[in-house]
């Protein structure tokens, strides 16, 4: 509970405070996490620029940094919230910006809590970068939506209570106009998810067939027809944070080359010595990149640069990976495990080379392909001419798949 | 620079051959099919193999009268490629080409042996490690003393099914190549990378072997049976290549995004133009390995010929490797999610094709080789 | 004149016999070489798969090497003719293809023989890589066209005779239909050439302005309207031909840099070792790639890889001469001339490092932009859509310029 | 492995900085200008540089009691980039970074010799080939004897106007750097790939020289004002991609082909996208020098940052000398026709982009001098 009136002055000082006075009535030492981060919530110190009441003090965005790095510094650090990624960084603000009062109301605590984890229902086999062509159909009858359809690429799918799932519900209309957005719940009939084998042998994503899914109106996120301006809510949340830590030097894959080459030196060779040492000047600038960027965002300056960073370290990961096993030679034939199994979270460090050159691959398609990441910084950033579109104006059911 | 002038197409009797093997693999090993033998008991497809045999695969650059096809290295070039293009899991490298080269190399004593070889009823592989490149020092892992071997292998190819051994090792009275069977050594199979390609360490503990090449003559044997390997890795290479750029190509016109074909989009299409033109360049140099290599099999005494298969060995190796790894990448890549999954074979390229840049040396230690074949001396370090 | 009948079977023999009765009767050792050449175009000997009576004989387009070759082993190899290479590959095809009988009659011969030069007045500074774009004006006057436009990236227009011209004579139809196709006399009133400088310093090419130049429809290639596909023909012929002679191993601009690495020990580095080697094998899988496509053309099998070869080389020349410069380093600094002027030809090897970076630059812009090529390998050699044409349909006078 | 957390933003008093030397530059030296000079009797713009001076720019990082304008490398590196972007022919590289650095890093004795050049009123040029890396042994073209220097140094910037010579010279007693007046040498001007950056032979025929440091400190000097050189030109470069990119962009946007911008083909958009974050990443890299080499300018005694400047100096030079060469190939290339024309002037961003590649080392050696600093040393040749 906050003892000081909501409508105070909301600068830092004030919510170190905030933080100073939950963290004195909710030990950190001897509170269990969940009931902490419930009272942290109710505190308005979970998302201090969502409204009041909903984790929230309605303050600045930037301000949430000052709270985050208060509890850090005061020793109070959640952890175990990697499975929470879906629901904190796209259900959250896709709730708060679409949904009612009553699914803000019962959604956004357990949410946050950890009590309820959340996964994605976007990405299907015939809708992969351009998702506005899915074609998970769902159908009104009455109060309820009939569901029916096949979506992939989904993390967390089977462990998630709920979903975040974009369907189609008018065929008829061009593509973007015919969808609609649902928080689906996971346990429901007919919700089937079955571990998708990756080219590294194990399962860290799902397929999810859905089948006459009965899904409440009362569940619908925004109106009938919304869904797509609604997942571009959730998508541009998806936009990895750029945290408030500086990386170090030599981190990441070109730290394991780069062990490898000195603790190794039989495996040297002149031209080794070049191609790491070109991946090394070619990591450390994209480090310089994201700090660069950490510190316009610090100042409140964020830059264009974001966008490009998943797409530089997609590429430099994969090639010091490649880079990796050439200068390994012999071993860099071999291979830690294909058994077929779900991981219990992406280390690449904890895996042989081979895994960092496959793994790696699914860099420059997950989340947004390299080429699409390169259409929009042409456009969004370059301001050049968009793609000549032909599928703008034809109903959804007549487009060529 | 002198060079011969090589020929860089394709017979008609290569095309012929190349015709038969296709057929074959497409009936008996799509990459469905690979894709469910490599989590079977064997990846190693045996009774494939006797089928190729049974058109001469296995025994191309074998003389008739030692049991062979009588035909040369350019023929299992072609060989090379089809099987690239299938992934298919026979013990060609190791048995048809590196043991069998080894064995022709050596001289008289190891006549006997390759009949065997040539029909497909025995496979043989060479027990040094695959990433052995040609120019490597001999290799001193397994020790000879009183007609037995000691010592152990890592990473040797298609040592799993293999019958006889082809052993280089060292011996009192210098380095020798060696023949033992397959029974009178330990071979512990190993998790490759590659996984239509089984490799396994192989340990000798005072195992009977029959020396058929000592001193120098072992040297050479080893050398040119690695050389000639480059090539025909190469030329897998090349398949590996064409099968990952015909596939992308074909997917690029039916998959659609966006209302269009992605093949219609023009970055994609200038990638896969640029791929194009390096698997003909491929296609080329390739060629060009074959018929060097084919020229040197066929006058071993011809030390200029010698060098030229050296010569475009290296070459092939040091161009095609890449060509190769950037195919199957593109090749995931462009696939989007589909490729990133098993259940697409196109993993089974990535990893064929990344394993082949580091078997036989990678196209960096290859580049050094060229460096000294042209004349194109070292930096000095100082 | 030939002496056997020109209705008898032209096998290779044949053509042999001819050539030698040729020689018998004009000793090229004291005959001039105009004079030889005007009997060989005579004797059906300039072009065999030409008619009779224009320079050929009717026969197979494929004897010709054998002409060539024996005219070659007998020592009679005619020179000079860099200046001709518009006139023998561009123009004489498409004259034989569109021209009428007295056009063939005029301009075959001492097109062939070297009397007369010829240019090619086709790029327009709007209408680059998009040649249908051109608006180089041509209106009907009674029995004249009168001429008005600007024409660049004229190579012999200074020396030249005649040009082979494309023009738009009707600017309201899609851009493809409207274009005309001319013989222009270049000494024509109206016809003023100027040096085009280029980046290296000097003006290999022209610019030429044509201020209402009246060119008789006589002088007209192919029907109004028509100047599109009379123009294709030119361009199929433009193609670098792939000569008879195997290119040696080590040939061009790689071995300027193997020279240098050779004989200037002290430039060297592990680095600039490995890019050599890199490069080097580039070159020599290219020139592979060369020699393959010519024992493919040898036994009649030509293969697409023709097109590939212009654009290999443009990025091998380009990528050796910049490395080049690092290699020699201070000296890459330099540069041997920047004068305007006329360069007799270009020799690379003749100059400096300097020119070989700047010159390649024009590789892969002149005769076909890379990024063209490559439009062409994927739509004609790889099958894959062509580009969405919003050209195509619209007055050429309504298109975006 | 230890870092200094760097400020890699511009300050507003950078920006501010930054457009009074945009609007000088755009106002007295556009393209068209600079174009029109480079065929002129003299390249560099003295006049040009007297009103930069003006504002500042002669003097930026020396201090106040100097003569100068008490600010550092960091704006330095602004107005660097500034002069990149606009290929200005005025002589910062030569005399305001590399000869008063040299100045400032030799100590006491160079003081009196400083205000001059912080105010524009005289020119100087530190006598060593550009193409020199800061790694590089002491030079020993010029030998001193008796207060007198003797010898040629080739490749010398901004020499052709320079009133004052810095010159690292060896002598009985060792190593020194010495001032000469530019009347006592005979400097000859060459012919410069970079039209719009002047090189001079300098030649001294026992000139008359007085020394500002000697030993060690003369070669320590040396070498700080070749890395901050290394730093500051990386800045320039950037200043050239940022010019290439830029107006690239912009002639895609209304160059139409087609029917339609050429910027709207989806091959050109990914290759300046491409661009884009590679021009992005030079910015991160420059003002990682450009902080790192104000550090150390300000502590000259903190080995740490000394070396820290080592370090980002030579990772910029490795990094963002491919930068700007791509991109102003690019803009050759993608400006078509009109991009190969002396007319355009993409070609003097070409020539000041490939020139800049080799001066003060080539990517390649400042990728050596980085294995050195952060242990990754070269494979034993054997």
């Amino acid at each position: 509970m906050t003892t000081a009136p909501a409508g105070a002055s909301l600068d830092a000082p004030a919510l170190r405070r905030r933080v100073a006075a939950l963290v004195e009535t909710h030990d950190p030492a001897t509170t269990d996490q969940r009931e902490f981060l419930a009272a942290r919530f109710d505190a308005g110190l979970a998302w201090v620029h969502f409204p009041e009441g909903e984790g929230g003090l309605g303050a600045p965005r930037s301000l949430q940094a000052v709270v985050d790095q208060e509890f850090e510094r005061l020793g109070f650090v959640p952890t175990g919230r990697e499975g929470l990624v879906i629901g904190l960084g796209m259900a959250a603000p896709t709730i708060l910006a679409f949904g009612t009062p009553e699914q803000r109301a019962r959604y956004l605590k357990p949410l946050y809590t950890g009590e309820e984890v959340w996964c994605q229902l976007f990405s299907e086999p015939g809708a992969g970068s351009d998702l506005a062509a899915l074609g998970t159909r769902a159908v009104r009858d009455g109060d309820t939506w009939v569901v029916n359809g096949q979506k992939v690429w989904t993390s967390l799918a089977h462990r998630a209570h709920f979903a975040i799932l974009v369907t189609r519900t008018d065929p008829d209309v061009p593509k973007h106009k015919g969808m609609t957005y649902f928080i689906c719940d996971m346990s429901a009939d007919g919700v089937e998810v079955r571990p998708l084998r990756q080219l590294t042998g194990e399962a860290e994503f799902n397929e999810v067939y859905l089948t006459d899914v009965r899904i409440p109106d009362s569940q619908r996120l925004g109106a009938e027809g919304e869904g797509w301006r609604v997942a571009q809510t959730t998508l541009m949340n998806e936009r990895v944070a750029i945290g408030g830590h500086p990386e170090p030097r030599e981190g990441g894959l070109i730290a394991v080359a780069a062990h490898i080459w000195r603790t190794r030196p039989e495996l040297r060779t002149p031209g080794l010595h070049d191609a790491l040492l070109r991946l090394w000047v070619e990591a450390e600038a994209a480090r310089l990149t994201k700090e660069r960027l950490r510190q316009q965002l610090a100042v409140g300056q964020p830059g264009p640069e974001g966008s490009a960073a998943k797409f530089a370290f997609s590429r430099l990961n994969q090639e010091i990976s490649g880079l990796e096993l050439e200068l390994l030679g012999e071993e860099g034939m071999l291979y830690d495990d294909w058994t077929f199994r779900r991981p219990e979270g992406v280390s690449l460090a904890a895996r042989s080379p081979g895994f960092h050159y496959l793994r790696s691959k699914g860099n420059s398609i997950e989340g947004g392909t390299s080429e699409i990441l390169r259409n929009i910084i042409a456009e969004r950033v370059l301001g050049l001419p968009g793609e000549i579109r032909v599928d703008k104006d034809v109903a959804w059911k007549d487009l060529p798949k | 620079m002198s060079e011969k002038r090589l020929d860089l197409l394709y017979t008609e009797v290569e095309q012929e051959l190349r015709a038969s093997v296709r057929s074959l693999l497409e009936d008996k090993s799509p990459p469905e099919a690979v894709l469910a033998r490599v989590e079977g008991d064997q990846v190693t497809d045996t009774a494939l193999w006797k089928e190729l045999a049974g058109i001469g695969v296995a025994g191309l650059p074998v003389a008739e009268e030692l049991g062979g096809a009588g035909a040369g290295l350019r023929e299992s070039a072609v060989v090379a490629e089809e099987l690239g293009r299938c992934v298919a899991p026979v013990p060609f490298l190791g048995s048809a080409v590196l043991a069998t080269t080894a064995l022709l190399e050596a001289g008289a004593e190891a006549e006997g042996d390759i009949a065997a070889l040539a029909s497909g009823e025995a496979v043989a592989a060479l027990a040094v490690p695959l990433a052995t490149p040609p120019g490597a020092a001999f290799p001193e892992a397994v020790r000879a003393e009183d007609g037995a071997l000691s010592g152990t292998v890592t990473g040797v190819v298609d040592a799993v099914t293999a019958d006889v051994l082809v052993v280089p090792a060292v011996g009192p009275d210098g380095p020798g190549l060696y023949v033992v069977e397959a029974a009178a050594a330990r071979v512990s199979p190993v998790v490759s990378l590659d996984l239509t390609r089984p490799l396994a360490e192989v340990a000798f503990t005072a195992s009977a072997a029959r020396r058929v090449a000592s001193g120098e003559a072992a040297g050479r044997a080893l050398r040119r049976a690695l050389t000639a390997g480059a090539a025909l890795l190469s030329a897998e290479q090349l398949g590996v290549a064409e099968w990952a750029l015909e596939t992308t190509v074909a997917y690029a016109k039916t998959r659609h995004q966006f209302g269009r074909p992605i093949g219609s989009f023009q970055a994609v299409k200038h990638r896969l133009a640029d791929l194009w033109v390096a698997v003909s360049q491929a296609r080329a140099v390739v060629r060009g390995a074959a018929s060097a290599a084919a020229a040197a099999r066929q006058d071993p005494g011809d030390a200029e010929a010698a060098r030229e298969a050296e010569l475009n060995a290296a070459l092939a190796q040091a161009f095609v490797s890449g060509v190769a790894v950037k195919a199957a990448e593109e090749a995931v890549q462009l696939h989007g999610g589909i490729g990133f999954t098993w259940e697409h074979p196109a993993h089974l390229y990535l990893k064929r094709a990344k394993s082949d840049a580091i078997a036989l040396g990678t196209a960096d230690r290859h580049r050094l080789a060229l460096a000294r074949l042209v004349d194109l001396p070292a930096a000095e370090v100082g």
